[in-house]
């Protein structure tokens, strides 16, 4: 049976061969057993350096922003999160959908290696592998085995939408979400909401101050595709450039404001952040409340539906007093 | 909980549409109805004109309190602006209020061209409320 | 196709023969019913209010054994489980907060993912009534027969979805497949008077001398009917209707669709073989 | 640094007498920018206004802050005097220290604090403030009304009276729409054809009417003053210079089929004028119907022809039209009745439709104007009036009241009682509406003298009983139960959009509501307007309604189309949105919150290396922009900007305020 | 019977709305449930009379009414009904209210005529206990 790194690279190999896509992205293994980076594929042979392991969780559809005018047509891996940024693309008409071939990859969830490297401390880990729902982990003192789902990406742990949502091929069948996904998705927002008014304040402000404005959390986002950043603007300047926590605030506040309605919860934002803020906290409360007010919404599933904040009912409830 | 100074005198800044909410602020002038010093207006064409980051802004450089003025739903100047300032809002709002902030400091009212008596009585209340909150220190800057 | 068979209660008792016709002639077309294994009383009223959520255990406990057994649809008979199941399943699908107290109870994780369906709409639409048309062997020419349709097939309007609501068909394409002359008559959807016969009696009695009189004046020989209860109100009263009022629209048989089914089918085993 | 000057109104003592002048022009003297600061008893006075175009003059000024009463008030008088004096008229600002100042607060010392803030707001705004100008567009004078029922006939007559050009579309072969089926009208009971057809004979007739019939709008370009529109013309078959409107081909086709005009209850040809008194008066070959269409045979209408005017290879033809303003004027359709089971249309002929019962009423209608049961063909002793049929149902049908179907039962009601002597009305009803001139009187005349009876209960159930129908009900008001046995049923139907009214919404860029029937601008000071300047409504398209509001409501909008049209030149709106195609990124987030359909993509073409790209971003079109900004808060990167209100100016504002 | 301020204010409404989850003051009395109504004629307080008196507040007459006894649920009514009410629902709140309240139950096994219990099926009679008893 052919293995799953395998799949892919028959199917890159082949959609490059016979000049579908001139190129394709998908994810390789460099120097660590822990990264699998966006690789970028133009001859077939080199298909052959494409992985599916427990790190292949970098979405690689952001990067068609710089490649699309290269080249006639791309081929893009896409897990569920992957795929939802795709539509994400399409419905800010940052992308075309007849420039991409879509290779779907329903993923049964990522691995956190920080997680790992906790399990085994002092333990030098050379490789980690995954087989069905168990990891194994290769250390300097044998092979051990882990069960998968307590090593997953937090991220990953309420994903809703493992299958890609759209795609031209499937490289095998799909997978069921995880069990209990739905209730645990506001479960962190709720925590939140249930602290008390300056409680709260404190909370951000302790999370916020160690925002060191690297911008990561907006240059991995896919709904954050703006040609150039409001906030990198120089006139008018809409926040200051000094690290002053207001500032960093008005940044987390916009930010999240810019994609409401938007994000697709891939959870990219908190994942790359250096400095561990819960970012999702905020995102996914102003989700809830779009649910709440305005009719339940997912971004990112249908490029052609109207994002919440672009549209209105005239019956809308309001969140503040009408009278 | 910040501490309130003697005879603390908030600082409100309030958008107003140019149709409804500054013409009812303009008709509580011409009946004369008083209301405290408080509040600075400035004027916008439409409630939808108001950014966030307008609001954000005014918290940062000392607001005490930010006030968003509209026309009532269905009776947009500009016939859909206001049901587009109803989302955004009740979006923001949540989210201030999610992040700590008091809710009376970011409010959104609807105030018709005729509702002199309204506006009145809105600043009168959203003064009163400020002070008893008094100076706000979140989100502002550290200058 | 394979479905799973909820019975109900009446099914194994008093309507043995709508049981019996049932498996029979389902039989004779290919259909597989295997019966859920341990079925309960499916409550036989769906809870008008919104306090009673627990009534839905046991049809939820059916539905769970269904999909575990592989089944995508369940199928019933009696019209009172069929608008049970019917309306559980719905409510399963739709409303998070019963679905959460009901699996979180059963422990379960039961989302509706079992159809409900009425032995007529799998006639229907997985049979078809042009294909059944041609397997009767025996067709009731001749026969004047009227569709009952009674209350809990059709209403509610927006939770049922079985057919419309004023002016239902299903019954009368089903008849016409056999060979039977529909009689068309306007009382085929008024209610029998249902419960009201174990408590009020003149009050089921009078609903059903309407509906017997209605179908007697349009040309009717014979009701058939998809629930229990109605057959039972319909014969009962028919004997103090026949007193009341000496009409002639009494001794109207009135059948479980089954019934005429089995016999177009010729499949109708007797009693004890 | 810009040269600002800023001018203090004493406005007598309105402002005087609460806010410190000396203190709050030494202020104003510190406030960056300022050059000049002075102050007039009454600054709109020719004094004032004078004192300050000296002072621009001589002091170099090249922005004016004037702190004053409301910009509602005096902006266009101050703007002028700006203007004068050889200045941008948005190089002013006005700061409100009366109504929003003086007038309202007592106290001087914060009356003068606050003063003083709003001038430094003011000159913060009018430091960073543009030259905007307004562009001249020119205007086709000429008006394109949509639909040729009673309101589009209206519109069209009065706009060409006032002597513009104006084009008539109607789908249908003839004008006459809706109220050309109608028999009588309330609440005058004059004959509708009698008072209609006369108007349809003067459109044809008129010297600045082209009645373009058989015929759509299938696209439609542009914006005030200058639209574009395709418009489709179906293929009649039929030679419309060479048609002499004798009838000898619509006597002679074989093939019949229900008549749309008459309900279905007639037959018409398939080469056919709807009626007779058709305007035009030439027929059409309905293709779908039409032997020869279908079968290949037949072209017995082209073998009668004397005039040689059947044309079986016309084509539809598509149009390009330039119009100034656009009259919309579409009508109505009869609500379906799928969901009605409980009332046995369809299942019982007697069971009819209210348009219908107008047909079986009209004399030129199937029975001449007798009213028939359709079943046996005899007069109706009983007649069961049900109201509300697909209004007021939030379950089934409109949730809205209809608005027209109390006063045409009562109509009905009253013409039963005379057509059928000793027949009997019946009229259920929920509530009974008749808000309008003589509208009660004639609904009492309907009871009092005319013997119909009202109850107050909605129908459940139309039972077929043999050939009678049992209409079972309760009233209300007495609490018993009512179960009569009646001839006849007639069901006030509910009044829909039309069909295909979103669609052409869209093609208008106008809105509708969520039943379908086009917004118009304001619901109560703008009736006929709707958000796209140019567009007017007229008739049931807007909503529910009568023929003397229908006819008003034409009459209004044709008045604003001639005022449009009297128009030298249009005056584009300078405070509209623009947009810096450096920092869009083109994901049209503004196109959908814009209410007026003014902003559209395009493509602009960049250089990468040796490569040239294209890129969409968004184009503002001035002429339909009415400068809400609602887009400028939808644009993320702040790419559309408002000219008058920039995000530059609001900021400095919000810093100035907080100073 | 009469009509007080204190009855309009009561909690009936509120709470029989909440039971039924019915909007009782959605009903604006076209009384299109009472005229198909199967069963009204047994009726002494009309389907449309139930709603009416439960938004004036007039609990004694309602909770005497024989009508929540007689309505079968058949649904006809609201199937029908223009503005989305589900009389059964409503009546059902109301029997509640009653069971609740005054305890006793309409139906007991002991008063059915040996007759009905020997020859009705399971599904009425379940029904019928469902309905009428705690």
């Amino acid at each position: 049976m052919m293995g799953q790194s395998e799949k892919l690279q028959k199917i890159a190999a082949e959609a490059l061969e016979q000049g579908q896509v001139t190129m394709v992205l998908g994810w390789c293994k460099k120097d660590f057993w822990w990264q699998a980076p966006v690789a970028f594929i133009t001859d077939p042979a080199s298909a052959a350096r494409l992985v599916w392991d427990p790190f292949t969780v970098y979405n690689p559809v952001k990067y068609l922003l710089d490649n699309h005018h290269c080249h006639e047509k791309i081929g893009v891996f896409v897990k569920g999160c992957d795929s939802r940024a795709v539509n994400r693309l399409l419905q800010d008409r940052r992308l075309e959908r007849e420039k991409v071939v879509l290779f779907g990859v329903p993923c049964d969830g990522k691995t956190d290696a920080a997680k790992i490297k906790a399990a085994f401390p002092g333990r030098k880990i050379s490789a980690v592998s995954r087989v069905d729902e168990k990891l194994l982990v290769d250390t300097d003192s044998g092979t051990e085995t882990l069960p998968a789902a307590g090593y997953l990406l937090d991220k990953c742990q309420t994903c809703r939408h493992p299958n890609p949502v759209v795609y031209d091929v499937l490289a095998w069948e799909k997978v069921e979400p995880r069990p209990g996904v739905d209730d645990a998705r506001f479960v962190r927002v709720a925590a939140v909401e249930q602290k008390e008014l300056e409680e709260r304040y404190a909370y951000w402000l302790r999370q916020f101050d160690r925002c060191l404005r690297c911008f990561a959390c907006r240059n991995v986002c896919a709904a954050c595709n703006c040609r150039t950043c409001i906030f990198d603007q120089a006139e008018p300047r809409w926040i200051g450039k000094a690290s002053d926590l207001a500032d960093t605030l008005n940044y987390q506040i916009i930010r999240a404001f810019h994609v409401a309605g938007r994000c697709f919860e891939c959870g990219e934002c908190e994942r790359v952040c250096p400095a561990d803020i819960p970012l999702q906290e905020l995102n996914r409360k102003l989700i809830k409340d779009i649910n709440e007010y305005f009719g339940e919404y997912e971004a990112g599933l249908d490029p052609n539906d109207k994002p919440p904040l672009g549209t209105y009912r005239g019956e809308d409830p309001a969140g503040f007093d009408e009278s | 909980m910040s501490v309130k100074p003697e005879g603390f005198e908030p600082l409100i800044v309030a958008f107003c549409c140019n149709w409804c909410s500054y013409a009812g602020a303009d008709l509580a002038g011409t009946s004369r109805m008083a209301y405290p010093t408080n509040v600075r207006i400035i004027r916008v064409p439409c409630s939808s004109r108001v950014n966030p980051s307008f609001i954000i802004r005014a918290f940062q450089r000392g607001a005490d309190a930010v006030l968003v003025a509209g026309c009532h739903p269905g009776d947009c100047h500009y016939h859909s602006g206001n049901f587009f300032t109803r989302r955004r809002f009740t979006v923001l709002k949540q989210m201030l209020e999610y992040m700590g902030i008091e809710p009376e400091r970011f409010q959104v009212r609807w105030i018709s061209g005729s509702e002199g008596a309204k506006f009145a009585s809105v600043m009168n209340n959203i003064t009163a409320e400020v002070k008893s909150l008094g100076p706000n220190r979140k989100l502002r800057d550290a200058r | 196709m394979r479905y799973s068979y909820y019975p109900g209660c009446t099914l194994k008792t008093k309507a043995k023969v709508f049981e019996d016709t049932t498996l029979q002639t389902a039989r004779a077309l290919g259909l597989e019913f295997a019966e859920v294994e341990e079925w309960q009383c499916c409550g036989a009223l769906y809870p008008l209010n919104t306090e009673e959520v627990f009534p839905l255990l046991s049809p939820v406990r059916s539905l769970a054994q269904a999909r575990a057994a592989g089944c995508t649809k369940l199928v019933t008979l009696c019209a009172g489980c069929y608008n049970v199941f019917r309306r559980t399943n719905r409510t399963m699908r739709s409303d998070a907060e019963v679905r959460g107290k009901i699996n979180g109870y059963l422990e379960e994780d039961y989302r509706g993912q079992v159809d409900v369906v009425h032995y007529l709409e799998i006639l229907k639409n997985d049979v078809g009534f042009a294909e059944l048309a041609e397997k009767v062997s025996r067709r009731l020419e001749g026969r004047k027969i009227a569709p009952y349709y009674g209350c809990l097939l059709l209403k509610p309007r927006n939770e049922m979805d079985f057919d419309d609501v004023e002016n239902p068909t299903i019954f009368e394409d089903f008849l016409r497949a056999l060979g039977a002359n529909v009689v068309e008559y306007p009382y085929r959807t008024e209610c029998c008077g249902s419960y009201l016969s174990m408590a009020n009696e003149e009050v089921a009695a009078t609903a059903v001398g309407r509906i017997l009189t209605s179908a007697f004046k349009n040309g009717a020989e014979a009701l058939v009917v998809a629930c229990p209860l109605c057959k039972y109100n319909l014969e009962e009263y028919q004997k103090g209707f026949r007193e009341a009022a000496g009409s002639p629209a009494a001794g109207i048989p009135v059948l479980y669709f089954t019934e005429l089914l089995a016999e177009a089918l010729d499949v109708r085993e007797q009693d004890g073989q | 640094m810009k040269r600002i000057g800023v001018f203090l109104c004493w406005c007598g003592s309105n402002i005087a007498a609460t806010v410190d002048i000396e203190e709050t022009m030494a202020a104003a003297r510190k406030m960056p920018g300022v050059v000049y600061v002075d102050h007039n008893k009454y600054t709109c006075s020719e004094i004032g206004q004078a004192m300050i175009r000296e002072a621009i003059a001589a002091h170099r000024l090249d922005r004016v802050v004037i702190g004053s009463c409301s910009p509602r008030m005096h902006e266009n008088t101050f703007r002028k005097t700006v203007e004068a004096a050889g200045l941008n008229p948005f190089y002013l600002e006005i700061a409100n220290i009366r109504e929003q100042c003086s007038w309202v607060h007592k106290d001087k010392l914060t009356a003068t604090e606050k003063a003083i803030s709003l001038i430094r707001t003011a000159v913060a705004k009018a430091a960073r403030s543009e030259p905007l100008f307004s562009t001249e567009m020119s205007i086709e004078r000429r008006a394109l009304v949509i639909g040729g029922g009673i309101a589009g006939i209206q519109a069209a007559l009065d706009i060409a009276d006032a002597g513009f050009e104006v084009d008539l579309v109607e789908k249908e072969p003839s004008i006459g729409g809706r109220m050309a089926q109608l028999d009588k009208t309330f609440p005058t009971l004059d004959c509708s054809a009698c008072i209609l057809t006369p108007k349809m004979v003067d459109v044809a007739q008129h010297g600045n009417i082209n009645l373009i019939t058989y015929s759509e709008v299938e696209k439609v370009e542009g914006f005030v003053g200058n639209f574009t529109v395709t418009i489709r013309n179906r293929a009649r078959s039929v030679d419309m210079e060479k048609c002499t409107g004798c009838g000898d081909c619509y006597a002679k086709c074989p093939s019949k089929v229900d008549s749309e005009f008459e309900m279905g209850l007639a037959k018409r040809r398939a080469i056919y004028t709807p009626f007779p008194q058709a305007v035009p008066n030439k027929p059409a070959i309905d293709r779908a119907n039409c032997r020869y269409f279908t079968s290949g045979k037949c072209k017995v209408c082209q073998k009668v022809c004397p005039a040689g005017a059947i044309d079986y290879e016309q084509q539809d033809q598509l149009v390009e039209k330039k119009y100034g303003a656009i009259v919309v004027a579409t009508g109505f359709d009869t609500h379906k009745l799928d969901n009605y089971g409980e009332y046995a249309y369809g299942k019982h002929p007697d069971v009819i439709t209210s348009l219908e019962f107008e047909r079986l009423v009209n004399a030129s209608g199937p029975t001449g104007g007798k009213i028939l049961r359709p079943s046996n063909g005899q007069p109706p002793k009983n007649v069961a009036f049900i109201q509300c049929v697909g209004s007021r149902d939030k379950a089934k049908g409109n949730p809205y009241c209809a608005k027209i179907c109390c006063m045409y039962t009562a109509k009905h009601a009253i013409l039963l009682s005379e057509k059928v002597p000793g027949a009997n009305a019946f009229v259920f009803y929920i509530d009974v509406r008749t808000p309008g001139k003589d509208y009660e009187e004639f609904y009492n005349r309907a009871y009092e003298e005319c013997g119909a009876t009202y109850i107050r209960g909605n129908v459940s159930k139309v039972f077929p009983d043999g050939d009678k129908l049992v209409v079972r009900s309760v009233d209300a008001l007495s609490g018993a139960l009512v179960e009569l046995v009646v001839d006849m049923v007639v069901l006030a139907t509910s009044v829909d959009a039309r069909a295909d009214a979103r669609e052409l919404a869209q093609k208008l860029s106008i809105t509708t509501n969520a039943y379908n029937f086009f917004n118009e601008a304001h619901p109560k000071l703008r009736p006929v307007e709707t958000q796209t300047a140019g567009v007017f409504l007229a008739g049931a398209c807007q909503g529910p309604k009568d023929i003397p509001d229908t006819v008003a409501q034409a009459s209004a909008a044709a008045v604003k189309v001639v005022s449009l049209l009297n128009k030298e030149s249009l005056l584009s709106n300078p405070t509209v949105a623009e947009v810096d195609i450096k920092l869009c990124s083109g994901d049209m987030s503004c196109l959908a919150v814009c209410p007026y359909g003014a902003i559209a993509e395009k493509f602009i073409e960049e250089r990468h290396g040796r490569e040239i790209r294209k890129r969409r971003v968004a184009e503002v079109n001035t002429a339909l922009c009415q400068g809400c900004g609602a887009c400028t808060v939808a644009c993320r990167p702040g790419a559309i900007n408002l000219k008058g209100f920039t995000n530059e100016q609001i900021l400095a504002e919000v810093d100035a305020i907080c100073l | 019977m009469k009509v007080t301020t204190d009855k309009i204010n009561s909690n009936l409404i509120k709470e029989v709305e909440e039971v039924s989850g019915q909007k009782v003051s959605a009903c604006f009395q076209c009384a299109k449930c009472t005229g198909g109504c199967p069963v009204v004629w047994a009726m002494d307080v009309y389907p449309h009379q139930i709603l009416r008196y439960a938004q004036l507040g007039l609990a004694d007459e309602l909770l005497n009414s024989k009508t929540l006894w007689i309505c079968a649920s058949c649904q006809t009514c609201d199937s029908r009904c223009p503005r989305e009410v589900d009389i059964p629902k409503v009546i059902e709140a109301l029997r509640l209210v009653l069971l609740r309240a005054r305890g006793g139950n309409y139906l007991h096994p002991n008063n059915l005529p040996a007759r009905v219990l020997e020859n009705a099926p399971q599904q009425g009679l379940v029904s019928a206990f469902r309905k009428y008893a705690r």
